[in-house]
């Protein structure tokens, strides 16, 4: 049984990371760019639920001001930030981005208090044991909601229109734009998903932890880009396998390793040894 | 149907296609050839919108072509089978083909399918399969599928028979004159001079970046010499 | 005699046969040419050689030394000059500082020691003779993105040059010049060749490696298909099918 | 050439933000005011506003104003040198505290040391920090003496015996755990397991799902209280009812907001007595609430203890003489908002410890650790 | 003049450390995104020798060692993997180093390594010794950029398969980069250890490559002076914008983004750019 159970506290993790993590994939798998501010996208998701749920009261509006409004902010900051240097070689935009998450962060810390936000009724919480499993509704809700987001990006991309043309042009964008796909509009809804995706796993996080930081995103932020590279470089469904491989393998080494290695160390040393012995990552393409 | 006068293009500060003129019927198959590096397949993107325009101009049944972004030559009716097919390798062969179908209204696509199915019944069997898993006929057959798919009036066909089995090849060919027959234009950059000629009704020799050579096919046919010549396989190109 | 001597080459991509069992030799002091149509193998043979890419099967012999598992810059080092076929410049540097640099080959043979060797006059000056001798020596100062093709095209056989390379291994060097500028470039290749240079051509333009090539080489769908003089290669019923199609000629129907 | 008209114009900049006001008493302070310990900062800050302010409206320093000389050091080792250095000699202050963490602190503590200017540490908890010199105190515990009070509450006043302990992997909790786990078995106390977890985690579910299984008596679990009030949430709502017990990481309102219902019934070992009876406490606490509108916290408490044992060895030794200074601090015996205090040799604190209780939503006084034999810190 | 002193100990300690990245990424175009971990090697060995009393320069000198000996195995996965790979990869090493001091008890585990022993030449002395550091680093990388060793780094840098094809062993040319970059840092690793006298993990946390990374392309990827004043301005920046108090680190974060958005080639490329327009300015007036 316990074994079960950390193996779905590991899922629980790892499905947090893929919401996270497929954002960054989606990015990467269409300009190329490491993307490390996704992480403030994330915290911001984080503070948007808290604050409207304080003030509101109501979890449905919380989530939609989450999603959406983090996906509009994606998408200013790709139009923003990035477009322009989409040239430059890449640690150009890495460095511009990671310079733009310590600017996000200390502009949390600035304007909502360096404490942190707690919800003032905290939702959620009660403990629902199903089948000799003990889980709170908000981890219930978090796997629920992992699941139908990414169920919904793979209908998404696999049954509709938009889907088809985003999957077009990240496998090559000329030839897409040649059958009359605006390549701009892609990325603009590529951005719009990756971060509205980014948005919802802070909200979560923010109410399983009935705490949003400005730090927050420290860690998903490093630990999606080595998530990224394990499932390889612009894959979703490596990202996915990974993020969730590395949800279950930390799971049980804070349990067993604890004393060895760091919990955050552990997704890096597994990251240097599948890129030395396959150095495009563990999967190829979309 | 399409003329091109006084065409420069290229990449950057290099042009590679140089005062181009080039002017192809309405339901004709124009074959374009010359050596390696010539300007055929620049010429083609141009048209398609992925290469830079310097001079002159495109046109289509009398709209300026070059001065359309490239997302929006489909509805114009270009449509484009490149070299090396380009297609999207982890779509399955029925997504490369509603990527094709993108700038058509939805009743239109499965028409369009079945028309497609119906010239290449290979590709029916294979619908759900990773379009990078066929083979390199069926691959060739897919990026023309894919091209039709937008109903194009003018269909850009760039080295159909690179890397191609004879028996495929001939397929594809046979499947260019149908289309023919079926009212649309055709121009097609060949390497493979002979192939190109037994469809094609007038020749362009391209040679660095110029027209060297422009006639029927009928008299290139007649006398392949002249041809020849052209790619350097004879030693004295006759004059025309 | 034969410098370089390549022995039944095979190399598969995937399940595919790039080559089969190619053999091919370049004899001290000619121009040979390597030809055949689209997608027969010929780069991938100069790749072979070069060591970009390992063959299945086979042996690549240096006058007696297998080159088969030396990597590209020992190959190089040996003597083997080679000019890529897509020009990629240093574009950080001028022309004449992308030529400099192989021409202090002996400068930079031992990394470590190459920290304490400053002197370039001298690399400099002898290649500004390789550019003179190019004809481009009006652009030696200049930037790479600011110069055209046909500059570039002769700024990498400069550069090739300055390695004093035993043999010059070329991959498509008139592709993209028009043919003033072709014909000009392969009378360079002439007087190169005149001057003792042993060069291996891979070309499309037939008629400069029929002006050219003292012998073909022609390969198509990964073999050999013919070998000789260029009159009597080119006339050949089989290179002529393999160039102008397979006499699926449907002109009639 | 071009270096040196660099070199001279920074050193001219340096000194122009370098001018120094007289008349007044000035007591240099380091913080972290941005990054990630900014909270904490925050809390440290307002604490030593409020003594400055106290005693100043009580008549300074023999008629002097009391300037506090605040710097930001991120809580970075590698900020903290240079403002302890500017501290010094910038602005000449002949007394200093740390309102940060151990790295920073720890730096700085080197350089006041060998300048001879009396440095206290308000709640970094390193060991190495009083081991700098005779110059530098420290008003919190340590986090070895506050680990063996944790084992003493558990062991002898709550009368449980399997505990499983869960470590925050950083120099508080690994000193806690150090201390704790010396005095457990004097304490008739069996470690049962052991869980460690570092100060990004927020999610706690693979040990609360160990931790069930476990079965203990009680959890002695380290930590802040952005790490605490989810581990605590999270170890209620994950069906674990056995006691937890915390330090003084915990001590803070935004505790109990995290934690939220689970909070209620939590233990910790700390600083503060908030129902204490003791006039400083009460006016620490009333005053605290009124100038920042913020609950007091640990932190708060300790910036604000700290200032007045700098302020009471200031007024003793009525001089600007660091050497008096020092000698007065060693020699201090004064009741601050956290109780009774004087220092051992080496310059450690010697106080009670408070335990406090969350109840109704709030802290309250659970009992008091008075053992001194248990809790005397390292004399060296 | 302690303050002062101790600034300008930590800005060439910087200095230092930039440069000897500048060589990987600048010269040799290999991004690097784990650079302190090697700061933090050099740190810790030289901290240890000398709690153990060997003498300073020893433990200097074994500290650059050992640092460049993790630095060419790091070497060595450059040659497998590249540009992003890389450069998420040396983020790796960064955070398996931070893992693995943090649980090593003989490393001092979480609480560092303090009291580290003075190497007793005073502060003046101290930062003499740094500034001369400072000097030798700067004069090594200027005779690398200006020798045939530098002119293939620029080479390895721009396309490293064509450098292959002139015959140049890149490989061999990617690890010395690597071996003499790791190395001097650290050397800066040892003189930080040595000024603060206390490090613990924290003092190598990734936030700090970034600084470090920050400093070289800031100072234009490359470019000696750039870096140098680069480095030299963002390590005293804190310091400068403590009267900006509360937006300190939301001024560095923007900074960074900053010159990346509007000036990706750094200061150095700022520099360039105006030079290029005034001088074509001048062509052009010539012409007239």
């Amino acid at each position: 049984m316990l074994y079960l159970e950390l193996f779905l506290q590991g899922l629980l993790q790892g499905s947090i990371y893929a919401l996270v993590a497929v954002g960054l994939t989606l990015v990467y798998g269409l300009l190329r760019i490491l993307h490390v501010a996704h992480a403030g996208l994330y915290t911001l998701g984080g503070y948007f639920g808290v604050l409207v749920y304080n003030s509101s009261g109501s979890l449905m509006l919380s989530g939609i001001v989450a999603t959406f409004g983090v996906g509009i902010l994606g998408v200013i900051i790709y139009r923003l930030c990035y477009e322009a240097i989409l040239d430059q070689p890449p640690f150009v935009p890495l460095i511009a981005s990671i310079g733009l998450f310590i600017a996000m962060e200390e502009l949390y810390r600035i304007l909502f208090g360096s404490y942190g936000v707690s919800y003032t009724n905290p939702p959620l919480q009660q403990m629902l044991p199903l089948g000799g499993l003990y889980l709170r509704e908000g981890e219930w809700v978090t796997i629920l909601v992992s699941i139908i987001l990414i169920g919904g990006l793979a209908w998404l991309s696999s049954r509709t229109r938009l889907g088809l043309a985003w999957r077009a042009t990240v496998t090559d964008p000329q030839m897409a734009e040649s059958f009359g796909i605006d390549p701009i509009r892609v990325r603009y809804f590529n951005f719009f998903i990756g971060s509205a995706l980014a948005g919802t796993a802070g909200m979560i996080v923010g109410i399983l932890n009935n705490l949003v930081e400005p730090t927050m995103g420290s860690v998903p932020s490093y630990k999606a880009l080595a998530i990224i590279v394990l499932g390889g470089l612009g894959s979703v469904r490596g990202t996915l396998v990974a993020a969730l491989a590395l949800g279950v393998v930390e799971s049980y080494g804070t349990i067993y390793l604890g004393n060895v290695l760091n919990r955050d160390a552990i997704a890096f040393v597994f990251l240097i040894l599948v890129l030395m012995v396959r150095p495009q990552g563990m999967f190829r393409g979309v | 149907m399409l003329k091109i006068e006084k065409l420069s293009c290229g990449y950057g500060s290099l042009t590679v296609v140089h005062e181009l003129d080039l002017t192809v019927r309405e339901g004709s198959i124009h074959a374009l050839i010359g050596a390696n590096g010539a300007g055929k397949s620049t010429t083609l993107m141009t048209i398609a919108g992925h290469v830079q325009v310097k001079s002159g101009s495109i046109q289509i049944s009398s709209e300026r072509l070059d001065q359309v972004p490239t997302k929006e030559r489909v509805r114009l009716g270009v449509a484009i089978v490149p070299e090396g097919r380009r297609l999207f390798a982890d779509l399955s062969v029925r997504d490369n083909l509603e990527v094709g179908g993108y700038s058509q209204p939805k009743e239109n696509i499965s028409r369009n399918l079945e028309r497609v199915l119906t010239l290449f019944p290979r590709l029916g069997d294979r619908l759900k399969q990773e379009s990078s898993l066929l083979s390199g006929g069926e691959q060739q057959m897919l990026a023309i599928g894919r091209a039709l798919m937008a109903e194009p009036r003018l269909l850009l066909l760039d080295e159909l028979s690179l890397g191609l089995m004879p028996r495929m090849v001939e397929d594809c060919y046979i499947a260019l004159q149908q289309l023919q027959r079926e009212g649309m234009t055709i121009l097609l950059v060949e390497q493979n001079t002979q192939q190109a000629l037994s469809v094609a009704d007038d020749v362009t020799v391209l040679e660095s970046g110029t027209v060297a050579w422009r006639g029927t096919a009928e008299r290139a046919r007649q006398d392949t010499s002249i041809i020849e010549a052209y790619i350097g396989l004879r030693r004295e190109p006759k004059t025309d | 005699m034969s410098l370089l001597d390549i022995r039944n080459i095979s190399v598969r991509f995937g399940g595919v046969h790039a080559l089969e069992e190619v053999s091919l030799n370049l004899i001290q002091g000619e121009i040979l040419g390597l030809i055949g149509p689209n997608g027969a193998g010929k780069t991938t043979m100069l790749r072979v050689i070069t060591g970009v890419v390992r063959s299945n099967k086979g042996e690549i012999d240096l006058e007696g030394e297998l080159l088969n598992n030396l990597p590209i810059h020992a190959r190089v080092r040996k003597g083997l000059g080679f000019a890529q076929q897509l020009v990629r410049p240093f574009r950080e540097m001028t022309l004449v500082e992308n030529v400099a640099l192989a021409a202090g080959a002996k400068q930079t043979l031992h990394p470590w020691r190459s920290m304490f060797r400053v002197e370039r006059r001298e690399a400099l000056r002898e290649s500004l003779k390789w550019l003179a001798m190019v004809g481009i020596e009006d652009a030696a100062d200049s930037f790479p993105n600011a110069v055209p093709l046909g500059y570039l095209k002769r700024m990498e056989v400069a550069r090739v040059l300055a390695l004093r390379p035993r043999m010059l291994l070329l991959d498509e060097p008139l592709a993209g010049l028009n043919q003033v500028e072709a014909s000009a470039f392969a009378d360079i290749l002439v007087e190169l060749n005149r001057q003792g240079q042993t060069i291996l051509l891979i070309e499309h333009n037939l008629a400069e490696v029929r002006r050219i090539c003292s012998r073909l080489v022609v390969l198509d769908n990964g073999r050999k298909l013919a070998e000789g003089i260029p009159e009597t290669v080119l006339n050949q019923p089989s290179v002529l099918e393999a160039y102008i199609g397979q006499g699926t000629v449907h002109a009639e129907n | 050439m071009k270096l040196k008209i660099i070199i001279s114009s920074i050193l001219a900049l340096f000194m122009f933000f370098g001018i120094a006001w007289a008349d007044t008493v000035k007591v240099g302070f380091n913080v972290p005011l941005t990054g990630f310990a900014a909270a904490d900062g925050e809390s440290a800050l307002n604490g030593a506003k409020l003594a400055v302010n106290q005693a100043n409206a009580n008549g300074g320093i023999n008629g002097k104003q009391i300037e506090l000389v605040i710097y930001d050091d991120q809580a970075s080792p590698k900020e903290a040198v240079p403002i302890a250095n500017r501290l010094i000699e910038k602005d000449g202050v002949k007394v200093a505290v740390s309102g940060s963490y151990s790295g920073s602190t720890r730096a700085a503590a080197g350089v006041f040391q060998a300048a001879g200017i009396p440095y206290i540490s308000a709640y970094a908890i390193h060991p190495g920090i009083t081991r700098a010199g005779k110059y530098v105190f420290r008003t919190s515990f340590m986090g070895e003496v506050q680990g063996r009070a944790g084992a003493l509450l558990i062991g002898q006043t709550m009368q449980l015996k399997r505990v499983v302990v869960i470590t925050l992997k950083n120099d508080f909790g690994k000193s806690l755990a150090a201390g704790f786990k010396a005095e457990a078995a004097n304490f008739g106390i069996e470690i049962i397991n052991e869980y460690e977890y570092s100060i990004p985690d927020r999610q706690f579910g693979p040990i609360v799902a160990k931790v069930r299984a476990d079965k203990p008596d009680a959890i002695y679990a380290s930590g802040y209280f952005f790490t605490a009030g989810p581990l605590v949430n999270q170890l209620r709502s994950g069906g674990v009812t056995v006691p937890i017990i915390g330090q003084e990481g915990y001590d803070s309102e935004q505790f109990i907001k995290i934690a939220g219902a689970a909070s209620e019934g939590v233990i910790i070992t700390t600083s503060l007595d908030r129902d204490s009876n003791s006039p400083e406490t009460r006016s620490f606490i009333t005053e605290y609430e009124k100038l920042t509108r913020n609950k007091v916290d640990m932190v708060a408490a300790s910036g604000h203890t700290a200032l007045n044992v700098v302020i009471a060895a200031l007024r003793i030794a009525g001089t600007s003489n660091p050497k008096a200074i020092r000698n007065a601090i060693a020699q201090t015996q004064l009741t601050a908002a956290t109780g009774h205090i004087s220092f051992n040799a080496l310059g450690e604190v010697r106080k009670n410890v408070q335990v406090q209780i969350v109840r109704n939503g709030g802290w309250h006084y659970h009992s008091e650790i008075r053992d001194q034999t248990l809790l005397a810190p390292p004399e060296s | 003049m302690g303050y002062e002193i101790s600034l300008l100990t930590f800005m060439g300690i910087s200095i230092i450390g930039s440069l000897s990245l500048n060589l990987i990424t600048g010269f040799c175009g290999q991004v690097s995104l784990g650079h302190v971990a090697f700061v933090g090697i050099g740190a810790y060995t030289a901290s240890i020798l000398t709690k153990a009393d060997t003498p300073f320069f020893v433990a200097l000198l074994a500290g650059m060692l050992l640092a460049g000996t993790f630095g060419v195995m790091v070497g060595l996965a450059s040659l497998r993997v590249r540009h992003d790979f890389l450069a998420i990869t040396t983020m790796g090493v960064n955070f398996v180093f931070l893992g693995v001091v943090r649980e090593q008890e003989w490393l001092g585990g979480e609480l560092g390594i303090s009291s580290i022993p003075d190497p007793g030449f005073g502060k003046l002395g101290f930062l003499a010794l740094v500034l001369g550091c400072v000097i030798l680093v700067a004069l090594l990388s200027f005779q690398i950029r200006r020798s045939w060793m530098g002119y293939v780094f620029e080479a390895v840098s721009g396309d490293e398969d064509t450098a292959r094809m002139l015959g140049l062993d890149a490989s061999h040319y990617k690890l010395i980069a690597f071996a003499l970059g790791t190395a001097l840092a650290g050397l800066s690793g040892g003189l930080y250890a040595h000024h603060v006298r206390f490090i613990f993990p924290d003092s190598f946390a990734f936030v700090e490559s970034i600084t470090l990374l920050a400093m070289v392309v800031i100072g234009g990827n490359g470019s000696i002076l750039g870096v140098i004043l680069a480095s030299a301005l963002l390590s005293v920046l804190p310091q400068w914008f403590q009267f900006i108090g509360d937006y300190k680190l939301l001024l560095y974060g923007s900074l960074l983004f900053v010159v990346m958005r509007f000036s990706p080639g750094g200061l150095a490329g700022l520099a360039q750019n105006l030079f290029l327009k005034s001088k074509k300015y001048f062509a052009l007036k010539e012409n007239q």
